[in-house]
């Protein structure tokens, strides 16, 4: 069950109204411009113990994503594929709105929106992670941990996620004589990677779009919308989000303003972990 | 061809259910159908069949959990076990929570929740058989149990879904175009004002093919909704009706 | 645990007196005479994509129920049989006493109630649904969904049960090489039911015993016996239900009308889905 | 023969614990048996034993979840993981909760309810050991624990299962006749008041064994009630003894 | 999460100091001096249809364990061990302050604390119970069960345990040709104990150590110190329980206290079950 | 050698990380590295990663659930699912339940809970990366987040585990020699008081051996004690500084 939210902070309507003339001159309230996006710091490998990881900071948002590769049992009707688990944690010490607990709506559609845009765009070559056909698969784990929530989750989130696959090593296993995989020493490979994907987020506020939102101002908008991008500009994904509503012509506008992230963003990530470029 | 290598379309155009591209299924609504509820509606696009009923305006929280300004909105899509090709555990998936929110947000925009301040509006969707396109056929029958309900709106809401199958843009997919095939677009607006509530994108499209099927979607929501006002009217007509004769 | 129910609604004294009055002169608040049962309706088939469902009216009461067979593994000390599941779920949208989250103790007491009366008369051949005895089974879930709660669940989820299992189709499943149950196109034949059996409820008010009680004579009421019977009158399963006591006397009285009902809704259900006599 | 093929009563018409048909096992019980509890008691029937105990009236629940003239009644039911043949997971059942709410029923009818607005009686039923029967054990010792409380009552309850094994009836079935019999008849009443508040039937009978099956069950009822009698009026003697000797 | 309890009786002030100055003259509210235990009383196989019980009461605490033997499968890192289980519930007959429902920290710390002290000590042997090394183990469930509580529910729970697992008898399992393990008729022997371990407990009120405190005597002692031993004096095992704080020199003498407890339950246990010491 | 067989100390007493039995691995610590927390602290011991976050005192729960005299402490010890050698389940096991309890306690044992009536104080503690003490590198962390909170305390906490391997007791064990070792245990206390907040033993020991482990822990924590203070001063000078340059 869903419930609309009572335990949001109320931004007045003052703040609100500051905000839009803010907007209309063309700025924000941490001065960037409407286009621009916070200051982005990517360390990958951050979690040594993990197969893959990545810390990603957006201005004072901070998301971790750990990788574990592990053994599993492969999906009846995909037997010969491994698989991707995609789950994301807002533990409590991000926010002063995040409770203990399992996962609410919001972390449960985080992470499924990320998941669908590599899953769709089959990004991770699954049929690699087939150790033993129909039997024996490998799982690659990919858990998103949210450690402080300034704004704009889903963006962090799909570069750490995107920076932790890229780096994420492929442990040894072996299938030993009672048909159990173990672990062998040191490492099969990296995780192929056949398509780099990002999700980035536009938030309507007023007649405005701006990018990259901070917590206030998602607070302020009247919707957003969240583009997953391939780097050829495909669209792999999409969610509007918000009690609010957007006319056709606001999302052609949002796409636009997305594939622009997306663009910045694909160019940290390569300036961080020197990706090449795709062919 | 769709990720299953299946054939979904053949050479002339015309998809494995005998429909057009650009062709909605059957679809049959009635309101009315719950005697407890409030408000309460039967939709079905093809096979897919889901009931809505709305409780409220009504106290069910506890006041430290309500709004001062405005109602509450509680909203629950769930699947019947019965109701998918495999049988569904009763308890809500992560899909069915993430389901909830976005048809709550949906809600939301329409409803005048301003009206009943510290007080929830409950709308329960049950989804009885699911062939595809079950979110945005739960939004138009959940919009349409408001209105049965009485609760003002600012429109009504319709949806349907577009998808891409062996690489063409078709209407209202069904079950097997999902699952064989590129992408899955639901798609809902307030007809009337033109304004969109609900889109979410599961595939790859091109940005023409974006801009296409956003087409696609707003013209068929249209159709939608005038079978949703010709609902109402001819059951506001035989409530007046029966009345009379009372 | 069980807490005594503090939502109902309190029924006033005055009414209950209405009620008991009407009794008196063999009348109930809705018309029927005291051995009446509502308008039944049945519609077979109404989940296209289950193997065996039914929509059943009882007055405003609605149940759906929907059957699926699906593999399992056997019972450890029952190898060469299948398994019947019968589960109930009292979705918030049949009453506003009903509230989202996993069954409470009326909707597994109910599930359980059915669940005894076809376990206990052996009405459905599990030995023909061990496809592999000792490692796969079909497994027949019967959910019961109620939709629309005025009174009487029990009997109501009887019928539609009993018509939902009666036009189950097996479907085909053949074991393939990895030991799964594989299901193939079409269907085996139809579930074998070698016994009809039903369950009626009598509600005790005051001195009086009424069929089919609507949900304010269920509130009212002081006990509820619910029987089943198999078609040749042998009882299959009872339960005394509510926070009240009978006499012996009432026992036989109110076993003696149920049997009564029973035999209407075995007709019903001829009707309905014409059903041979059981022989 | 039962459903298992076992032969359960011998040509002399003996039991497999030696046993008449219309025999009970050996009763033990005890009341006042926990310091904490504001009453307790512990009942054996054969090999079947339960621990019973009541806390309250009490303060227990939030207002709103009272109720304005009388005590909300609590009562679990739970079997101890090494009580049963296989263990049991402490996780409580659907069998637990179902029996939970029969055995509140039934001692709903007795509990002068309406002397306690606004409070809670909690009743809490451990099985400690099972083997046929429990239910009935249960409300036998609910009872007695809910006398040693001196929460006052119409009249005590007290329980016995009768069953059908290898077509023949039989008295306070232990678990090998309840598992290898066709049929398991729990009854429990108020034998002053000859009212029956509890009443199940697992399995098939006729319609004149279930005649025969309730006589056989009224009648070792009111045996047991005279051991409950007895036991309360021993207690009750000793308590005055103590209180002298102090 | 762990929470401050809000709901402990609060223990007046006034009745505090009755404590410490009873404690100034040597004795205590029961009348037993500083460092004798309550009267201990012990049945085994107080359980007749579990492999192993003991009923133990230490004053009014009364404590149950049962002890069931069952197949499962082992740990993938000891594949030729079986498994020792040790579960506590703190059912809501025994205390006020329990409530129905999962356990909550106190019983997961107390059955890891008995836990670990059997474990660590080895004082089973779990290599006996693999029936089919790598696949089939047996696992001793050693469920203990609080029914009342009047303080020092981990000594009697530790007295409880060591003596139902000295009972335990353990059933004749044999592997079918399905490959699980099935119960026959009687025992293959008892379980082999190669180390008896207890643990004591002692509570610092004020300046004071205390054996075997009482309910009251827990929630007015500054901390307590639970430590577990094998009769040659060997530590295995320590933990430190209570929202106060410790010297250096506590501890040693609050060990020091334990260690005379431990071998005054351990005289109470061979007195009870004529356990042959330990050579 | 250890219950594993492994050889985890060789013959110049050099354990297989390169350290003395006496030596603390390196250590890290920082403060302020949340926003959004009143106050936080990341924390390594070699590896093993620790963050930690205060929120509060704040108006948390409902009142009937605070404390009229002073403020209710919440604590979660919790691990990341990539924090273990294997993915670990998000959802609690009963180790982080009572690791949660113990540091709790300890906590308890240092914060003037008396200065917030009725208010509820959180702790979180996230172990990012774990390798062998994560519940003493923990209760550093919550201290060190207490203190950049700004709540008084009587001392800050810090802690350590001294084990047993191949016969030899060594500071500050990693996770290889935790599991291959005899006994593991965790100390922590108030360093400047010197008192123990914390205790428990994983293994076996003999008198003389914990003795000896109580020393070697004890010395230990008033490094680490240096450390912490160290780290809050620097941060202390580098806000008034920032304060300066305003």
């Amino acid at each position: 069950m869903s419930v609309t939210p009572s335990t949001y902070p109320l931004v007045p309507k003052i703040q609100k109204d500051t905000i839009l003339s803010l907007l209309e001159v063309g700025k924000r309230a941490d001065g960037r411009g409407l286009e621009d996006i916070r200051k982005v710091k990517i360390i990958p490998n951050y979690i040594e113990k993990s197969d893959g990881s990545a810390l990603v900071n957006i201005g004072d948002t901070v998301v971790l994503v750990g990788v574990k590769v592990e053994p599993g049992t492969p999906y009846p009707d995909l037997p010969d594929e491994g698989i991707l688990m995609v789950n994301a944690e807002f533990v409590p010490l991000a926010s002063p709105l995040f409770e203990p607990g399992p996962p609410d709506e919001n972390a449960y559609e985080l992470a499924r929106i990320i998941d669908r845009s590599f899953r769709e765009t089959k990004s991770i070559d699954l049929k690699e992670l087939a150790v033993q056909p129909g039997q024996k698969v490998l799982v690659v784990w990919n858990d998103i941990y949210v450690l402080n929530h300034s704004g704009n989750l889903i963006d962090a989130s799909a570069i750490a996620t995107l920076v932790a696959l890229a780096r994420t090593k492929i442990p040894n296993y072996e299938m030993n004589e009672e048909g159990y995989l173990v672990k062998k020493e040191g490492y099969k490979g990296t995780l192929k990677l056949t398509k780099k994907v990002i999700t980035a987020t536009v938030a309507k506020i007023g007649k405005y779009y701006v990018a990259d939102p901070t917590e206030e101002e998602e607070y302020v908008s009247d919707a957003r919308l969240s583009v997953s991008f391939t780097e050829d500009g495909t669209i792999a994904g999409m969610q509007k989000m918000g009690a609010g509503s957007l006319e056709e012509g606001d999302i052609d506008a949002m796409v636009d303003l997305a594939w622009k992230v997306s663009q910045k963003y694909f160019s940290e990530i390569s300036t961080a972990i020197g990706l090449p470029p795709q062919e | 061809m769709g990720k299953t290598g299946l054939k979904l379309i053949d050479e002339n155009g015309i998809r494995i259910d005998g429909r057009k591209p650009d062709q909605l299924r059957p679809i049959s609504m009635d309101v009315g159908v719950l005697k407890n509820a409030q408000g309460s509606a039967l939709v079905s696009y093809g096979k897919t069949t889901v009931l809505a009923a709305v409780y409220g305006p009504r106290e069910a929280l506890p006041r430290h959990m309500t709004l001062p300004d405005r109602a509450i909105l509680r909203v629950r899509y769930h699947m019947a076990p019965f109701s998918t090709t495999e049988r569904k555990s009763p308890a809500p998936t992560r899909r069915e929570v993430e389901l909830s929110k976005v048809i709550r947000e949906s809600l939301e925009a329409s409803v005048f929740t301003e009206l009943y301040p510290r007080t929830t509006i409950d709308i329960f969707i049950e989804v009885l058989q699911a062939d595809g396109g079950t979110r945005t056929t739960s939004l138009t029958a959940a919009s349409m149990a408001l209105a049965d309900a009485g609760i003002p709106m600012k429109d009504l809401i319709a949806g349907v879904a577009v998808g891409k199958v062996n690489g063409k843009l078709v209407l209202d997919i069904n079950e097997a175009e999902d699952s064989g095939g590129e992408a899955d677009m639901p798609v809902a607006m307030m007809p009337n004002l033109g304004k969109i509530v609900l889109l979410q994108l599961n595939g790859t499209l091109t940005r023409d093919e974006f801009k296409e099927a956003m087409k696609m979607s707003i013209k068929a929501i249209k159709e939608i909704y005038l079978i949703q006002k010709q609902t109402l009217r001819d059951k506001y007509a035989k409530m007046t009706e029966e009345e009379k004769e009372e």
